[in-house]
């Protein structure tokens, strides 16, 4: 071969379809159809996968290699008969009595069938390799496109995935609002017409848009909008968008979008404690904890709660959920203290495993049988009463969206105050360099705890809305990778950064939860995502100005002060 | 604002150090109370000095399995400053994977002719298998990193795990396996009069072992020193001629194989693998790195004695007499504040340096 | 050295330093705090990368290559403070010096030699470096950079916090290694004795080479004792 | 009057002694010069006066009060204030951000000011803006109109001037200035000597600095203490100092003096 | 702007469409007194039934069983033949809509506010775990009118007055009578003088260790010790180790398959109990395996005692058997059975109280709760199914105790029948 980059791309490419194969996802998505009786989701992987690594041997490949569409069609090729080979050998040892299962689980006939498109191995060889060199060759013509050419291509592929894998989210949402679903959708997938149909209604409006130089621009052609007015309407659309989505999605969408508030809420308090004083917390959790059963002791009917045990009353809710608030806020402020005080010393990975413990400790005291008659053991805290709001009690999920919504827009706002403020900055200040920050004035132990007490009080809200929302608080529902998915909430938005939180919560918490169906392959490919935004875009999706500046600007000079050379070894 | 406005608003606190005196009374109240759980159960007399004994062995038999994982922990963050989140599972591939090489070898009735060699085969394996996956996650997910803020890889990590943990399910499935029983490691045997497990006292001696070979690799060989030297001065060791690269390779190398021989001795001891099995124990060999003093490896192996000791011993010593329930749901919190006041008190934990400021 | 710009990140600490030393002679680089003589040195060593211009070796260029790379063509570094690796042993600190040689025996005399010419490090070989004191400290570390075998030596303020008569004890060192036929370039704030026992000098100020002469005439030139000494001397 | 005055200050990190026995003082409106070979026990002087290090012998009275064993942040509020050797800036924040930090002594917005924002904290906010506005307009044009760009991105010089803005912004009485002048050329020292001036006589501080250039040091101070190894070896005008054999043989090293224990080692570098 | 055209002309037409969506045609009376209204199934549209089970994860071998035996329920209504077909109720195909409950408090709660988000859902089979149930999914689809049967929640606390939420049913038994065999066996079969339970506080595992002490002690033995374990740990010796020292005949851990795998291994390692017996979740060769071979042998397990079954064991053995083999191999749990009988009382509820439109149905709510309550001397495939008032549908069950030799479960070597009532 004259172009060992492609080779070796389309080998890579080859290898991630049988991957994706070895551990069944192609198998699951093969059960999903993106438009009927033409394109089920496995097909759209393998698609894309040959099509991704043929786009990477052009970037690998030098000279006439980068440009010919040879490089594409070797890549893809050999991506193709890489799986098909494979396939085979796989097939020819089952056939020979090999118990590949009893190693590779899914070995299954529903894996042959997904990855060579419900033919036979030998003649799935020849579709993988004339899709890999379709794929590679349109990953050259791609790269040669006019950007018009290539928004449509994108345009279309884009909308047609989204509302294809999004079927179970957008069926009840456009019955929601009233538009008849059956010439879109047929049985959870588009139908060809619908598909041709909503792609040129796609194109068609993204062309206009990019006319018109944008979604703003098009917007101020509507009678009544002029570019002064453009950002308020902006808003006030977004609100309404907000405020209307459990109307029009109905319960379920309310249950995610109140699950991404709840992590906006958690979001926001650890960031104050991560993000601004740089206090690197892995048990954030705990607060989370405190928050949901703070709320569902005091609001709790059932028979394991405080009262009914300890003090022997009738079990009925000690009082409603308005009141519980703010004692929740003090006793969680009052935990954040206790937990803050005794690892101020510790900086780094130690403070990050202490938190852990302190994260643990609290999550084996909620469970354990010693607390149950206060904490309900494993079970929980059952019968949270609901929340009295607008009138009446309610469970309704859309008020408890409202709610979280109001409180999250309350944090965001305290959080921003906080940031910019004299508060702000002098976490910022100790942040950068403690020793400095102290010897600015900035109380290092105070401005600690008072961080630790604010990331307390903003998380125990997200807490406290949790019980609400289920109606029960169990221990299952705060583990570490609680702690942890709050962390890659905040990293992943941009440390520091607030809209950042927003963002994170949407993508890491809002997209898994619409995407259940594939619930088992969740967290791999949320361990996948982490990873790869943390190398390709390692300040945050959405980075905090200063972060990105700096992070961009490299590390200046590298110098050994004179206060850290007491540390330094050699010196001493 | 005049001088002694200004004065008057400097409190006694200022200047007496009350965050100690805090923390003082807060380690004596825990230490005092954990006396007072501990004569309380001995006074119960329930537990004779034979369950003390077991209690003991069975200690030490996690506690080595914990200090060779931490030693992946301790290698790494000796050298790259890193925790290596996903330690855990690199534990877990070389111990589930081995599993299938187990069930042949059992299978054709080699083990049962060779149970020695099957071991140590098994031992190879695993140890190789887990290198593997530890070089792949330092060529995919650190070494692109290098030299970003310490957050980022730390959130690598912890994705590389889910995504390790995750693919491991997908190949073997989520369902818990069984290990067939290597043939002569089932019941006791005497050792100075006192019948021990015998799984246990190879685990044991397995650890003290491979660790010996370790400390002497580390300390006496050319490698070693290299390792050392990047550990300390990446730079000047870089100056030395070292090529840090293949050095810090080296490190996962090293740090994988030892949690793939961890993962046949954990095997040794509880004889069932599953996707998830390295989460626990890849956080408590953290617990017991940071515990000895992350960095160190004499550290990394008395943290983990010492919290595998713990964990055995202590909530039934300690809270047991208290009248507690269920002591053994407690095991964590035992540990995990045995290691804050350990941490209060020393804050680099047994052997390490305290944390440098800034790294 | 020729026209090297290099510098950290953004900014740009050497604009263009040219300078040259001859085989088996010594050379002192003279300037105050922040001039950028460590940068230089870093710099030939690849430490830090060149931007611009050219690093060569009798003709070879190795800029751009890689710092262990660069050693092993026989240069190598008396770091600034010393840097030992503290937890290490004197005798393993000399040992890792000689971390790219593979030939035991001659090791071994090489750490022999060290020791003759400083007895000291004999008495402390098993103490950890950490523990030595400053004059130790630089005895170990200029052993250690001989345990390389190098051609070419550069030393980074070895006066620095050591007392007067070490520094001059340092110096004398530096002149019997340097008839050893190393070539040695040295970076010097304390000029008087730097200038006595190098060969040619040059004065660096922010990232420029503002003088070159040969040692006797820098020490005469009257611009030296005021541009970088003040007038402390008079 | 003295404003700092220390008697007897002694400090040791492990087997060795940083700085042994100094008396010190500065007095009110005074320049004083500290100069002395590296390594000589300058910068653990300031650390120790900063309340970074905690002597282990000695007294120290800083305007009237006993400031022995107070933190740093303390005795910023007191009134002391000091620059770095390796400039320490709050890097991810930007020129005027690190400014305002100076002022946080001096001001008093906490939670609820900040989240309530009211007329007080609006105002105090406008105030800490105007003097570290103030603080960085004092060098010009160098500092005020970069005031948004991050304190990273700066040049080194600039650098350096922006910790002496910084330092002002805490509305010293004291300001310790630790090698100023480092990498800066000529022209930018002919400056930073003016300004130390201005400093002084504008701003009314007491200006403490060490600094390893001379012409600098002669220019500005009053009175110039030279240390070695941890110890006073000389106290006077520039002259006095300069021309004291001691002062120069430790710097030129001209064997003489020394049986004074070889093995001393000094731990700021 | 030929552009701008086009999109006035699509959202005039999404408009219309909007419009002419509303409209919708009368409802009968029953209806409207319904206090949770009715089901409207359109003619051509099928019945819709949930079922949340457990049927990802480490235990979902418990809830691909019951989901199979509600699918095999499904084709064998109405032409009473497994052929694949889907029965029908009143022309009305009925589909099954599957969620998953994850075997937690937490994802019972999202399974269940997914299966509401569908307003057609009539009625739900599930959960697997009781801990999905109790207090979480019960009560979410409770608030909505929606029947909750399961085939395999046993916890006592689901049906107890008390805790018993009104649209709460179930056809699998409930755990005190489970507790009273194993109880009876250990002290009159195996002799046992004394035990020690262990469960993992899930409410199945605690239910079901309670139930069995109450009936240990009353029969005259001793229990010398009840601790709870933390799932997730690999080292249960040290909790081993002080559960022997109180010197217990008899171990019982009613737990599931991974903590129930280890527990028996190192339970045989302490060699301080002559009996160790678990229940159902650990009633899957996922067990055996787990525990290693040679570590089950000789372990008791209990379970519904699928031999004894009351109802007609010869369809079980001819018929609905070798189907299920067919479909999806060896069955993996003992619940099966269960759930082909709540999806039969779910579909003659349906039958019994939907009220026919011409071509559409509509299926009144609270009827057809009242309907399920009313569940009298149904003949099921476990039996006769008669739901009392707090929603046990099963007055009395048949528990079998199985012990395991050479790595595979024996015949039962116990059986007992006993009623809901002592």
């Amino acid at each position: 071969m004259r172009q060992p980059q492609a080779v070796r791309a389309g080998l890579i490419g080859g290898a991630v379809v049988l991957y994706l194969g070895a551990v069944g996802m192609l198998e699951r998505f093969s059960e999903r159809s993106i438009i009927v009786g033409l394109i089920r989701f496995n097909l759209v992987v393998m698609m894309a996968a040959f099509f991704v690594f043929a786009l990477f041997a052009y970037r690998r490949a030098t000279g006439e290699a980068n440009t010919s569409l040879g490089t594409g069609i070797t890549a893809g090729t050999v991506a193709g008969v890489t799986t098909g080979v494979v396939v085979i050998i796989l097939s020819l040892l089952v056939d020979a009595g090999v118990d590949v299962r009893s190693m590779f689980l899914r070995i299954s006939p529903a894996f042959f069938e997904a990855i060579t498109l419900g033919t036979n191995p030998y003649l799935g060889l020849v579709i993988l390799a004339v899709i890999g060199a379709v794929m590679g060759a349109a990953a050259g013509g791609f790269r040669r496109l006019q950007p018009t050419p290539r928004t449509i291509v994108i345009t279309v592929v884009g909308t047609v995935l989204l509302l294809g894998l999004g079927a179970r989210l957008f069926i009840p949402m456009l019955q929601g609002l009233g538009i008849p679903t059956a010439w879109l959708y047929r049985s959870d997938a588009l139908t060809i017409l619908g598909a041709v149909i909503v792609s040129v209604l796609a194109v068609v409006i993204r062309l206009y848009l990019q006319r018109k130089g944008g979604f703003r621009k098009a917007l101020t052609e509507v009678p009544g909008v002029t570019p002064s007015n453009v950002r308020p309407i902006l808003f006030a659309l977004g609100a309404i968008a907000v405020l209307a989505a459990p109307w029009i999605g109905k319960q379920f969408v309310a249950d995610v979008l109140g699950t991404v508030g709840l992590y906006i809420l958690l979001g926001l308090g650890l960031n104050i404690v991560v993000g601004y004083a740089g206090l690197l917390d892995l048990g954030y959790v705990a607060f989370f904890a405190v928050g949901a059963y703070t709320v569902a002791l005091l609001t709790a009917r059932s028979s394991s709660m405080v009262g009914a045990t300890i003090f022997d009353l009738a079990p009925e809710p000690l009082t409603n959920f308005w009141v519980a608030l703010p004692i929740t806020l003090v006793v969680a402020v009052v935990i954040g203290i206790l937990i803050g005080a005794p690892v101020l010393r510790l900086r780094g990975d130690y403070l990050a495993i202490v938190t852990l413990g302190f994260g643990e400790i609290i999550r084996v005291l909620i469970l354990s049988d010693w607390l149950k008659p206060i904490f309900g053991g494993p079970q929980g805290i059952t019968e949270v009463a609901d929340v009295p709001a607008f009138g009446a009690d309610t469970n309704d999920p859309r008020v408890l969206y409202y709610l979280i919504i109001a409180f999250a827009l309350i944090s965001l706002f305290i959080a921003g105050r906080l940031k910019n403020s004299r508060v702000g900055r002098a976490w910022a200040a100790m942040r950068e360099d403690e020793d400095i920050a102290e010897g600015m004035g900035v109380s290092v132990i105070k401005y600690k705890l008072l961080a630790f007490a604010m990331g307390a009080a903003v998380g125990c809200l997200g807490g406290a809305f949790f019980p609400a929302k289920l109606g029960v608080a169990n221990p299952g529902s705060f583990t570490l990778l609680v702690s942890i998915n709050v962390l890659a909430v905040v990293v992943l938005g941009g440390m520091g950064s607030i809209p950042g939180v927003i963002v994170g919560s949407a993508i890491l918490v809002g997209l898994p939860e619409l995407l259940r169906e594939f619930g088992e392959y969740r967290l791999h490919i949320y361990g996948a995502i982490l990873v790869m935004i943390m190398i390709l875009k390692p300040e945050g999706l959405i980075p905090d100005r200063r972060r990105a500046l700096e992070l961009h600007a490299e590390e200046p000079h590298e110098s050994v002060g004179p206060l850290t050379a007491a540390a330094t070894p050699g010196v001493q | 604002m005049t001088t002694s406005a200004r004065r008057s608003s400097l409190g006694i606190f200022s200047r007496l150090p009350v965050r100690r005196i805090v923390l003082i009374v807060l380690g004596v109240i825990i230490t005092v109370a954990a006396i007072a759980g501990a004569r309380a159960t001995l006074a119960t007399g329930q537990y004779s000095g034979r369950v003390w004994q077991d209690l003991f062995v069975q200690g030490l038999a996690r506690g080595s399995v914990y200090a060779l994982i931490a030693l992946g922990y301790t290698l790494v963050y000796g050298i790259l400053l890193i925790i290596n989140f996903a330690h855990g599972e690199v534990f877990m591939a070389g111990a589930f994977t081995t599993l299938f090489l187990a069930g042949y070898l059992s299978s054709s009735g080699f083990m049962a002719s060779q149970p020695v060699l099957s071991l140590l085969i098994m031992l190879a394996f695993s140890a190789l298998v887990s290198m593997g996956v530890a070089l792949l996650l330092e060529r995919i997910a650190y070494r692109p990193l290098r030299g970003a803020p310490r957050l980022v890889p730390l959130i690598t990590a912890i994705g590389a795990s889910l995504f390790l943990q995750y693919t491991f399910r997908g190949f073997y499935g989520e369902q818990v396996r069984a290990y067939p029983n290597i043939p002569g490691l089932t019941g006791d045997w005497n050792i100075f009069g006192i019948s021990i497990d015998r799984p246990r006292v190879v685990v044991i001696g397995a650890a003290i072992l491979i660790w010996s070979s370790l400390y002497v690799f580390i300390e006496r060989t050319k490698t070693g020193r290299a390792m050392r030297a990047v550990g300390e001065d990446r730079e000047i060791a870089s100056l030395m001629g070292i090529d840090v690269d293949r050095v810090i390779v080296i490190t996962f190398a090293i740090g994988g194989a030892l949690a793939g021989m961890a993962g046949i001795l954990f095997i040794l001891l509880f004889n069932q693998a599953s996707f998830d099995m390295g989460f626990v124990p890849g956080l408590k060999a953290f617990t017991a790195a940071v515990l000895g003093g992350i960095g160190s490896i004499t550290g990394a192996a008395l943290g983990g004695l010492v919290l595998g000791l713990i964990e055995a011993v202590g909530p039934i010593l300690f809270l047991s007499g208290a009248g507690i329930p269920s002591v053994g749901q407690l095991t964590s919190v035992v540990s995990f504040t045995i290691l804050v006041l350990v941490l209060i008190f020393l804050p680099g934990g047994f052997l390490g340096a305290p944390e440098e400021k800034r790294a | 050295m020729d026209e090297v710009v290099s510098g950290y990140g953004a900014s740009e600490v050497l604009h263009g330093i040219s300078l040259t030393v001859n085989e088996g002679e010594t050379v002192c680089l003279l300037g105050s705090n922040a001039a950028g003589k460590s940068t230089t040195l870093r710099t030939i060593l690849g430490m830090v990368p060149t931007r611009k211009g050219s690093v060569k070796l009798r003709g070879e260029r190795i800029d751009g290559l890689a710092t262990p790379d660069i050693v092993a063509k026989g240069i190598t570094m008396v770091p600034e403070n010393r840097r030992l690796f503290a937890k290490m042993t004197v005798r393993e600190n000399l040992e890792i010096g000689a971390q790219l040689r593979d030939d035991r025996p001659a090791i071994a005399s090489d750490i022999e030699s060290v020791f003759s010419m400083f007895p000291r490090l004999k008495e402390r070989v098993t103490q950890k470096a950490g523990t030595l004191s400053g004059g130790e400290q630089q005895m170990l570390a200029i052993g250690r950079a001989l345990m390389a075998k190098p051609s070419v030596l550069l030393m980074d303020e070895p006066s620095m916090g050591l007392a007067p008569i070490l520094v001059e004890q340092v110096f004398e060192t530096i002149d019997e290694i340097s008839k050893q036929g190393i070539t040695i370039l040295v970076v010097e704030q304390n000029a008087n004795v730097a200038l006595g026992i190098a060969d040619r000098g040059y004065v660096i100020q922010t990232g420029r080479i503002v003088m070159k002469d040969s040692a006797k005439a820098l020490l005469a030139n009257p611009e030296l004792s005021r541009a970088y000494l003040g007038e402390l001397e008079g | 009057m003295s404003l700092l005055e220390l008697k007897g200050v002694s400090i040791r990190f492990g087997g060795v002694q940083a700085v042994k026995d100094v008396d010190f003082h500065a007095d009110l409106g005074e320049i004083v010069g500290v100069i002395g070979p590296n390594g000589a026990g300058k910068t653990t002087l300031f650390n120790i006066v900063t309340g970074f290090y905690t002597p282990d012998e000695g007294s120290m009275v800083f305007d009237g009060a006993n400031i022995s064993g107070l933190k740093p942040n303390a005795l910023t509020r007191l009134g002391m204030a000091r620059t770095f050797q390796s400039v320490r800036l709050f890097n991810a924040m930007t020129v005027l951000e690190n400014a305002m930090v100076g002022q946080h002594t001096r001001t008093k917005t906490g939670l609820t000011g900040a989240l309530i924002k009211g007329k007080a904290t609006l105002e105090e906010e406008a105030m800490i803006t105007a003097k570290a506005q103030e603080a960085l307009g004092f060098f010009g044009q160098r500092l005020l109109p970069r005031q948004n760009q991050l304190a990273s991105s700066m040049a080194y010089a600039d650098r350096r001037r922006l910790e002496i803005a910084r330092a002002m912004a805490t509305e010293p009485k004291l300001l310790l200035l630790d090698e100023p002048a480092a990498g800066m050329n000529p022209a930018e020292k002919e400056q930073l000597i003016e300004q130390v001036g201005r400093l002084r006589d504008e701003k009314g501080y007491s200006i403490v600095l060490i600094e390893h250039d001379m012409p600098v040091i002669k220019s500005v101070s009053d009175r110039v203490v030279a240390l070695d190894h941890g110890i006073k070896i000389a106290e006077g005008t520039y002259d006095q100092v300069a021309s004291n054999q001691q002062v120069i043989e430790a710097y030129l090293g001209k064997a003489g003096d020394d049986a004074r224990g070889d093995m001393d080692d000094e731990v700021s570098t | 702007m030929k552009l701008s055209r086009l999109l006035v002309i699509v959202a005039v037409l999404s408009l219309v469409a909007v419009a002419c969506g509303g409209g919708g045609g009368g409802t009968p009376e029953e209806c409207e007194a319904d206090e949770f209204g009715c089901v409207t199934v359109a003619a051509g549209e099928p019945i819709k039934i949930g079922t949340l089970l457990v049927i990802t994860g480490e235990n979902q071998t418990l809830g691909l069983d019951s989901q199979a035996g509600a699918e095999l329920a499904v084709d064998y209504w109405g032409d009473n033949a497994f052929d694949g077909t889907v029965g029908q109720i009143a022309g009305h195909d009925i589909e099954l809509v599957n969620e998953d409950e994850g075997c937690s408090a937490e994802g019972g709660t999202a399974g269940a506010q997914r299966l509401v988000t569908d307003t057609q859902i009539v009625a739900v089979i599930g959960t697997s775990c009781s801990s999905a149930a109790l207090g979480v999914a019960d009560k979410i689809f409770g608030d909505q009118g929606i029947p909750l049967v399961s085939p395999s929640n046993t916890s006592p606390a689901l049906t107890n007055p008390g805790t018993h939420n009104p649209f709460y049913l179930r056809t699998a038994h409930n755990d005190t009578i489970q507790g009273a065999v194993v109880a009876e066996f250990a002290s009159q079969e195996l002799g046992a003088a004394s035990a020690a339970t262990i469960h993992d506080g899930s409410p199945y595992a605690e239910g079901l260790a309670n139930a069995f002490a109450a009936a240990f002690e009353e029969a005259g033995g001793t229990i010398t010790d009840q601790v709870s374990i933390q799932t997730g740990e690999s080292d249960y010796s040290s909790i081993l180790t002080d559960l022997a020292t109180g010197g217990p005949e008899l171990l019982y851990y009613p737990i599931f398959v991974a903590e129930g795998g280890l527990i028996t291994q190192q339970a045989v390692e302490n060699g301080s109990f002559t009996y160790l017996a678990g229940s159902d979740g650990m009633f899957t060769p996922d067990w055996i395996a787990a525990a290693g071979a040679e570590n089950a042998d000789g372990v008791y397990i209990s379970g519904p005692d699928l031999s004894q079954l009351a109802g007609d064991a010869d369809f079980y053995e001819n018929e609905f058997l070798p189907a299920y083999n067919e479909t999806y191999g060896e069955p993996t749990s003992v619940f099966h059975a269960h759930s082909f009988d709540a999806v039969n009382i779910v579909l003659t509820a349906i039958e019994a109280v939907a009220i026919e439109d011409g071509d559409t149905l509509h299926i009144p709510r609270t009827a057809l709760k009242d309907a399920l309550f009313a569940t009298e001397n149904f003949p099921g495939l476990t039996g006769t199914l008669s739901c009392n008032e707090n929603g046990d549908c099963q007055q009395s069950a048949t528990i079998g105790v199985v012990t395991v030799e050479n790595g595979d479960f024996s015949d039962y070597v116990y059986s007992a029948t006993k009623g809901l009532e002592g």
